[in-house]
């Protein structure tokens, strides 16, 4: 999976992308935060409260309970600040 | 329908916008223009996005507006990315329609669920300090009321 | 508050307008475009006006929108009179405020009074053939819903 | 009292405003009405139904039940069109 992080989750986590691998331990969108945030470092303190964040997989909005597949595209950021 | 929805650094001009969205059907434009706006210290904007999920975004709110104002004729959306400085347009709203209500309506609807929906995130710039802006839960309210029949 | 109500045969150009109307503190530009809309064998408009009466409407309408909406930092109000052809501008309602929802809601309170207040007359017409244009109740029901509270 | 004529109001009596002095018998905006009725023609076309019609007294938008003063000046009008 590509798993992509913008604003200050990007600033945390120190990378724009990177790509994980998909495995039966990573079921939904929020075993996926899970795993990151058990990284430590940045990670942790981006995903150290799922509340102050938002999830889209294949640029479609989702919560934190939606499935994940090999070839998802996946991408964890703030609640948005446009317009 | 027209539908133009552009992501850019470059600024725009609103009459040239209008121009391209009228047709002899349209007898109302109704437009929104955000701008960096001054004080508490702000000099400018840096503003970035999700390239993709934002203009599938964007065009996925044109359409609902579009379904449920079946009067609009055009609508063209532009935001701006990158760094703005105070006065600076960010975004243009700009909806034609045979008439006015239907105009109004949804030029305000595409600009709460642009608040909400598209993937745009804002650094406020106080000189060389940049601090992320906060979601506002009033945009929230702002877009929920367009869920009530 | 800047003020500016115009009423002249000449057209206008809608970001010059929004570009006088701005300073720091507008976070927000909501304008109203209307336009000669063709259909109906229509090839244009002649629109007259009570001129002194005119302004003063205008005018009232304005300063009850600035004290209704406190956070407007501006008011354009251009209507052209005249013969104009299908595709021309009429009319334009241009508000800026700190923020978008009073914006908005200001623009649409001056379109609905100027319709229903300022004493312009339009005909329409059809080649040679010029026909006074009906008041619409729906634009009396549409001032209307501004004073329930 | 200036007296104005605005759209087809205008067209049916032929003028676009005249003077007509001001009077015990006109006491409000409806009895200067009735007066133009009164002299047929185009008048009594404009001025037949006063529901149609609009008023304005010292430019301001006034009911039939408007005093009227010396001076003053008056028009009358359909609804307004405009925007």
């Amino acid at each position: 999976m590509n798993v992509l992080y913008f604003a200050w989750v990007r600033q945390k986590v120190g990378r724009s992308d990177e790509v994980i691998e998909h495995g039966p331990s990573l079921r939904t969108v929020g075993d996926l935060a899970l795993l990151l945030a058990s990284r430590g470092g940045g990670y942790a303190e981006a995903f150290a409260d799922l509340r102050r964040l938002r999830a889209a997989v294949n640029q479609h909005h989702v919560g934190m309970d939606a499935p994940l597949a090999a070839g998802d595209e996946v991408a964890f950021f703030p609640p948005v600040t446009g317009g | 329908m027209h539908l133009n929805v552009q992501i850019q650094q470059e600024d725009f001009d609103v009459a040239d916008e209008i121009e391209a969205l009228t047709t002899d059907e349209a007898g109302a434009v109704a437009t929104f223009t955000g701008l960096v706006r001054g004080g508490d210290g702000i000099t400018g904007l840096v503003i970035e996005h999700y390239p993709g999920m934002t203009e599938r975004e964007i065009r996925h709110i044109a359409e609902q507006a579009q379904a449920r104002w079946t009067l609009i004729t055009g609508i063209t959306i532009i935001h701006r990315i990158g760094r703005l400085s105070v006065g600076e347009r960010i975004v243009l709203v700009a909806v034609a329609s045979a008439h006015r209500q239907s105009a109004f309506a949804a030029c305000e609807f595409l600009m709460d669920y642009l608040k909400t929906r598209a993937p745009f995130w804002k650094q406020e710039a106080r000189g060389e300090a940049l601090s992320w802006v906060e979601h506002r839960a009033s945009d929230d309210a702002a877009a929920e009321r367009w869920r009530k029949p």
